[in-house]
């Protein structure tokens, strides 16, 4: 059949074996890996202070809160949607979980003292519903989430000012406490529950049905479509995830940083977004996963903690940020573009 | 005609091309002469639209020489091409559905006043004139995108034809034509002819080249097979030059009557009635039933892709009902769709794959719920898919394999193995065969007629009468938006099922 | 002139606009409440315009304010100098601008009616010197910074070398700036506790920094460094009292704005002369606040009167 | 004939007129229109100082520095692309400018002065080069723009930290002080200067080839490569065009607001941003245009400026804003989906 002799043609040289398929693969993988190991390299020998155990460990610290919010955000960017009120929503999140707690009367705030599980349960529900607002505003009435999220990202923002007044609210719920601030042995808990979101994120991207729809929503909505996948729901779902991720690591986050305070996370959509493109997941959808979002965190976690520990000119630090920043971009580009050419 | 004693107009020697590992092109020689019409065949993935595309300065990396007007050129863009007189009608519709028709007439050439600024009025006035020359008689202001398919390919068709070029490269136009707009097409070749003009006319319907064409010349896997002139070539020769000896038959023309060959006793398993959406379709019933294959017939843009779309929930009809198996059923969408039994094969490739995916994926994705409620189970999706490839003789036969880098007709089978596992009750395909070698073509004839054998009723939406009339138990024609005839257990012909669309 | 006339509650409701940096910052919310309280004291009605802590949208604030009628103006300054035309205008119109806490810009460039602001330098000095004596004035020290383009934070800065400088047997680890942000002073904390085991006290340029890297400090034990910060505000008081800070200074967010209601009316109803009746630049000092002088700096806050 | 009878068939009624053909073409304008008329009413109505000749100055003086960016990005993303440097672009550039102008001693600035004219042009270059960077790590690199521009970002903000190392410039060439300070008459030049930009940016969207070009390649970039477009090079101009609108924006406000520190222009971002988006400009790119950024602009200069007018609790004010803007981009889906539904 002419199928058949078209066909083997394309494929040769056949020997192409699977460990080969998966090398090739995993390059884009590689790419910011390789980033990762040489900002290690280079700090270790920068600073004697950066290659210490004690220092591997904040390094895991300074990267938890982001790592909770990069989980939700990579299904968002695997579905080649994007999440600008990640930030936002982790900081009314947190601010709600304190405004429902007891506060010292210092903290001056008109707040509704309410049990601990209540409080946390009111918390969740608002990070459900302003993932819901997001996720209602995306598939029902078809606004672009990039516009979505950016009103969200202001309506969050309006929360927090409403609620906390340009007060300071310092005390949270025992249990969230204890989350934000101690360790399990030598392990914070923080870093435990990082871990837990990372893992369970992994897991049902790779192992569940919904996972699996995830990435193929993201690679060809059309398609998905057209195979019968509520394509509505997965997306309604990712936008839901991500900002009951983001609440989650808002509540965590007051908690860590000892305080619920205005605009607090607004440094961590930059934050979250970079660590889940310079992981190399790709904004069009469909490729990457959170095993990229973990050697982004990793890069940006050295890359900041790093820059903290040589003596450099703090005016010039900004600006070696971003340079290294765009290096690790253009590395991950030519590492993709290599794949691709192994590929065809 | 014989051109053999001038200077070719347009002379490959040499040519090759692979994008990253596959190759698709290797070795072709290829001209084109002054005044001439040259028809291109060969099967899907055999690369016509890639040489044609480093003839346009698309692809502007491949090895070998082109020559015109017997001096070397090497087009680093299409807009060079253009300059040197090239014009291209590609494969995929490229129009600018937000911007006028004026402008896409002139895309890329917005004609402009001595001051360089656009002459709207001007445009517009030239954009109408030239539509009216073919035909066409719509507002040249109108936004493109809110036209029927078929005007718009008429439209993108003008805009290669008027813009001067001396040779026009037309890689399947008639895709998206009805058979008179085709006719009117086919008159404007051979006018374009007369004035001197080249072209180059690519199709998988052997009628057309054979009719239209001067020279043709048959391609396969990647190599030129033979160039021969159109005058006294039959079908066969066509044929078996492109697949190979021994499937001579497989194209029909169905110039002749055949019978229809209804089952009026198997149980219904879908009904529609009274489904009606805006403009596309008005008050459709329909019946389907089990084992049988219901052909709907129409010219581009009668509404019979929205009719297939609403069956499939991706579309929701303003009025109507629908059930299947006796029950009413609301398609809310797809996913419903599917739940309910409903099944479909969108008509462009591009809409229905996965192409960074492992084909197992492809094939497994509506099936996952069925293999386990949450979880994967991907050794199963591969034991499945692993049957189906060999069950559809796909090419290479590893389900790991990345589907992109398969051919077009394997990436078409893929589409159609989705649902094959799924075992629907009822299987909506749209355009199943669009853009399809004869080859191919058959065998999707053969996939659809196994699964109707199954027991699943089938319904077949097609612009194509051979299409329907080589699937079709039973054959609806639609004609704008409105089913205009049923054809039941009587003979019907390719002439009978146009004269009704 | 005829001193010390006494401010009087004006008979009819006086229309007065404030504006601040950003009510996100806590000092400048309870700046709010103090001029709110004030005001309603002396029937002065308080519109405000929020500065949101940014430069542009509080200059869009000022245009706005700058274009209705006012008996008096307050504003603390986001960005120096960038509010300097419409300022201008309000005072060309004849109504008198009190500037809290921040230049709106550079003196030689605009004629406000009265400056009332801290002595940063002075507030920097002064924590500094509290903390080096509870470490006997020997031993290592780190400031950690806010903006570093923001005149508080350098004046801050100033008054803490000024101090240092006069002990030869302390030791600055580090001065890395964390911008005001407490998620930055934290970071900066993991790594300051993980590159210094020795680190005797720390200089924070506000108290919610501070208060930040205690958090840090506690997680690891290191809860033996001096604490010092600036601003006094409750939860720092709190802190000061529990012995988690040593000390802090008051910045007196209640006396800046309180004092700028008292100098509008002043203004309006007395007719007082800016450079005559009311200097041209008052400094609005605060204390030291340790454990012995919290409560009552608690209670003055409370009350609006610091 | 088919083809006829088919065209006919989808316009009927064929009554439908030029007018009408013209207002269904412009309803997605006219959608934020009415959005600007309704808060242009209810503003007028809250506040008695908000309808005055004064105040309409006042909101035309606000909306023209983001204009001026607005411009660049209109192109942008009409182009399907998007540019997020715009602010720090604009932030480095007036920091450029005012670093090679002459400062008074007070802004303890090491420095660098130079005629005004030198130091226009070494500005100019400054965005120019920014742009360039974007243009080829876009265009040539093949990073998306979302991520390139991402890195310009803090690029910028570096180059800024460089510069002025946390101080403040005041003094710019006596040219930029003009535009940014001087009147014509009743009108400010600044207004005169985003006016300008405005109307040429407009002028060249719909009246040059360059400008149907943009439209081309937002509307269908393949199509657009095929009818000869250099696609490449239309996008790298757009980009350079934003980055220089961006530049003339930040040297202009640094005089109109008499200062030139760092992050003086942040909040510009998400304002440039959302006037685009807010006045229907389709972030899927080839739908939109200056009118629709006009609009854009006027909707939330009405909004942050009428809000100052009324009386509300500056808290929640920042909520209200964030519900408005939604409102707002609801409204534009829906007048478009009724286009979209008009036209098939
Ligand atoms: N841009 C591309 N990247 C990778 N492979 C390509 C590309 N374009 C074409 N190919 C491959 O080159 C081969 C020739 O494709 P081409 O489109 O020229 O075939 P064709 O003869 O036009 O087929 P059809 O009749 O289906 O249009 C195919 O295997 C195809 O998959
Ligand atoms: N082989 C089969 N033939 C006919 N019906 C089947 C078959 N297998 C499962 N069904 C039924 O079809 C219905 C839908 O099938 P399926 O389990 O694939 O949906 P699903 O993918 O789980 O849907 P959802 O995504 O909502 O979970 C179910 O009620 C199921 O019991
Ligand atoms: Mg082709
Ligand atoms: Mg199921």
């Amino acid at each position: 059949m002419s199928a058949q002799s078209a066909a083997s043609d394309k494929t040769d040289p056949p020997k192409s074996s699977r460990t080969m398929i998966w090398l090739r693969s995993r390059l884009s993988n590689i790419a910011p890996f390789i980033t990762l190991l040489f900002l290690v390299v280079f700090f270790s020998i920068a600073s004697p202070s950066f290659a210490t155990l004690d220092n591997v460990g904040n390094i895991l610290n300074q990267i938890s809160i982001t790592a909770i919010m990069a989980v939700g955000l990579t299904y968002v960017i695997l579905c080649a949607e994007i999440d600008l009120s990640v930030a936002s929503v982790a900081n009314a999140t947190g601010i709600v979980v304190a405004y429902f707690t007891l506060q010292d009367s210092y903290a001056n705030i008109a707040n509704v003292p309410l049990p601990g599980y209540a409080a946390i349960l009111l918390a969740l529900l608002t990070c459900f519903l302003l993932g819901g607002v997001n996720a209602f505003g995306v598939t029902r009435i078809g606004i672009p989430s990039f516009i979505m999220t950016l009103a969200m990202l202001q309506i969050g923002a309006g929360i927090c000012a409403m609620l906390v007044r340009g007060q300071i609210a310092y005390a949270v719920p025992p249990f969230i406490a204890t989350l934000g601030q101690k360790a399990l042995g030598p392990i914070p808990y923080v870093v435990i529950v990082a871990a837990t979101f990372l893992l369970v994120g992994h897991l049902v991207l790779q192992y569940t049905r919904f996972g699996r729809y995830v990435y193929m929503v993201g690679g060809n909505r059309e398609a998905a479509e057209y195979s019968g996948v509520n394509v509505r729901l997965v997306i309604a779902s990712v936008m839901i995830i991500s900002a009951a991720c983001s609440g989650v690591a808002g509540m965590v986050g007051v908690a860590y940083f000892g305080s619920a305070q205005q605009n607090e996370f607004d440094s961590y959509l930059l934050d979250a977004i970079s660590a889940v493109v310079v992981g190399g997941t790709s904004l069009f959808g469909g490729r990457g996963g959170i095993g990229n979002t973990i050697v982004g965190l990793l890069v940006l976690g050295v890359l900041n903690n790093g820059l903290d520990h040589i003596n450099i000119d703090s005016f010039l630090k900004i600006l070696i940020r971003g340079l290294i920043l765009l290096a690790a971009l253009v590395i991950n580009i030519y590492a993709q573009r290599l794949r691709a050419n192994q590929m065809n | 005609m014989v051109f053999g004693g001038d200077r070719p107009l347009l002379e490959l020697s040499g040519i090759s091309k692979s994008f990253g590992g596959v190759t698709a092109l290797r070795d072709v020689d290829f001209t084109l002469h002054a005044g001439e019409i040259h028809g291109l065949v060969g099967e899907n993935g055999a690369g016509k639209s890639t040489l044609m595309k480093i003839i346009a300065g698309v692809h502007t990396d491949y090895g070998g020489t082109m020559r015109i007007d017997g001096e070397e050129r090497n087009f680093r863009s299409a807009r060079d091409a253009l300059k040197a007189g090239i014009g291209m009608v590609h494969q995929e519709l490229s129009i600018v559905p937000d911007l006028s028709v004026a402008e896409n007439v002139f895309l890329g050439s917005q004609p402009v006043t001595r001051f360089g600024r656009v002459d709207w009025r001007g445009m517009n006035a030239q954009a109408a004139a030239h539509l009216r020359s073919l035909g066409i008689d719509v507002d040249p202001r109108v936004p493109i995108g809110s036209l029927p398919i078929g005007l718009q390919q008429m439209i993108e068709i003008s805009r290669v034809l008027f813009s001067g070029a001396r040779i026009i490269i037309l890689d399947e136009p008639t895709s998206a034509l009805s058979p008179p707009e085709i006719e009117r097409l086919f008159g404007l070749l051979q006018a374009l002819r007369q004035s001197g003009r080249s072209m180059i006319f690519i199709s998988h319907f052997l009628d057309d080249i054979l009719g239209v064409s001067d020279t043709v010349t048959i391609f396969r896997n990647g190599r030129k097979i033979v160039t021969a002139e159109a005058a006294g070539l039959r079908k066969s020769f066509l044929i078996e030059h492109m697949i190979g000896a021994g499937h001579e038959d497989l194209e029909e023309s169905y110039t002749s009557e055949m019978m229809l060959d209804s089952k009026p006793d198997a149980p219904v398993v879908l009904e529609t009635s009274g489904l009606t959406l805006g403009r596309a379709f008005r008050d459709v019933s329909l019946t389907v039933r089990a084992g049988e294959v219901l052909g709907i017939y129409g010219f581009m843009g009668s509404g019979q892709l929205e009719l297939a779309r609403a069956l499939f929930g991706k579309l929701h009809p303003e009025k109507g009902t629908v059930a299947i198996e006796g029950r009413q059923v609301s398609l809310k969408g797809t996913a419903a769709a599917r739940r309910a039994g409903m099944a479909f094969v969108p008509e462009s490739r591009r809409s229905m794959l996965f192409s960074h995916e492992p084909l197992y994926k492809n094939m497994s994705i509506s099936i996952l719920g069925r293999l386990h409620p949450v979880l994967l189970r991907p050794n199963a999706e591969r034991e499945i898919a692993e049957r189906h490839v060999v069950s559809l003789g796909i090419r290479p036969p590893r389900v790991d394999q990345h589907l992109g880098t398969l051919s077009g007709g394997n990436q078409q089978k893929v589409g159609l193995a989705k649902w094959l596992t799924y075992l629907p009750k009822v299987l909506v395909l749209s355009e199943p065969t669009r853009g399809m070698d004869v080859g191919a073509k058959d065998d999707v004839v053969k996939i659809v007629r196994g699964l109707r054998d199954q027991g699943i009723g089938i319904v077949v939406v097609s612009s194509e009468p051979e299409t329907v009339l080589s699937l079709a138990d039973r054959i609806l024609v639609m004609r704008k938006g409105e089913v205009a005839r049923e054809f039941v257990s009587e003979a019907v012909s390719k002439d009978r099922l146009l004269d009704a669309a | 002139a005829e001193m010390a006339k006494e401010v009087s509650r004006s008979e009819k409701p006086l229309k007065a606009a404030f504006s601040n940096a950003g009510l996100q910052a806590t000092w400048c919310a309870q700046g709010k409440r103090a001029a709110e309280w004030w005001g309603k004291l002396l029937n002065v009605e308080i519109t405000w315009f929020d500065g949101e802590l940014s430069a542009t949208k509080q200059r869009a604030a000022i245009d706005n304010m700058a274009s209705q009628k006012w008996d008096f103006v307050a504003i603390q300054a986001f960005g120096i100098g960038t509010l300097t035309a419409p300022v201008n205008k309000m005072i060309e119109g004849g109504t008198p601008v009190i500037d809290m806490d921040t230049l709106i810009a550079p003196l030689e460039q605009i004629n406000v009616h009265s400056f009332l602001a801290p002595d940063n330098e002075f507030m920097g000095a002064s924590v500094t010197q509290a903390l080096l004596d509870a470490i006997g004035g020997s031993g290592t020290i780190i400031m950690t910074q806010g903006a570093l383009g923001h005149t508080g934070a350098q004046g801050r800065a100033r008054g803490f070398e000024s101090v240092v400088k006069r002990f030869p047997k302390v030791e600055v680890l580090d001065t890395t700036p964390a911008d005001w942000d407490v998620t930055k002073a934290v970071r900066i904390w993991e790594t300051h506790l993980t590159k210094y085991p020795k680190i005797d006290a720390a200089f924070f340029h506000n108290d919610d920094m501070a208060l930040a890297a205690w958090n840090v400090m506690k997680a690891r034990n290191r809860t033996d460094i001096k604490i010092g910060g600036v601003d006094a505000m409750p939860p720092a008081l709190q802190a000061v009292t529990e012995g988690r800070m040593h000390a802090t200074v008051r910045n007196p967010s209640c006396r800046i704005h309180g004092g700028a209601v008292l100098a509008g009316v002043a203004a309006v109803l007395n007719g007082e002369k800016s450079g005559e009746g009311i200097p041209k630049h008052i400094i609005t000092d605060g204390p030291v606040v340790t454990k012995a002088n919290a409560p009552g700096m608690q209670w003055m806050q409370d009350h609006f009167l610091i």
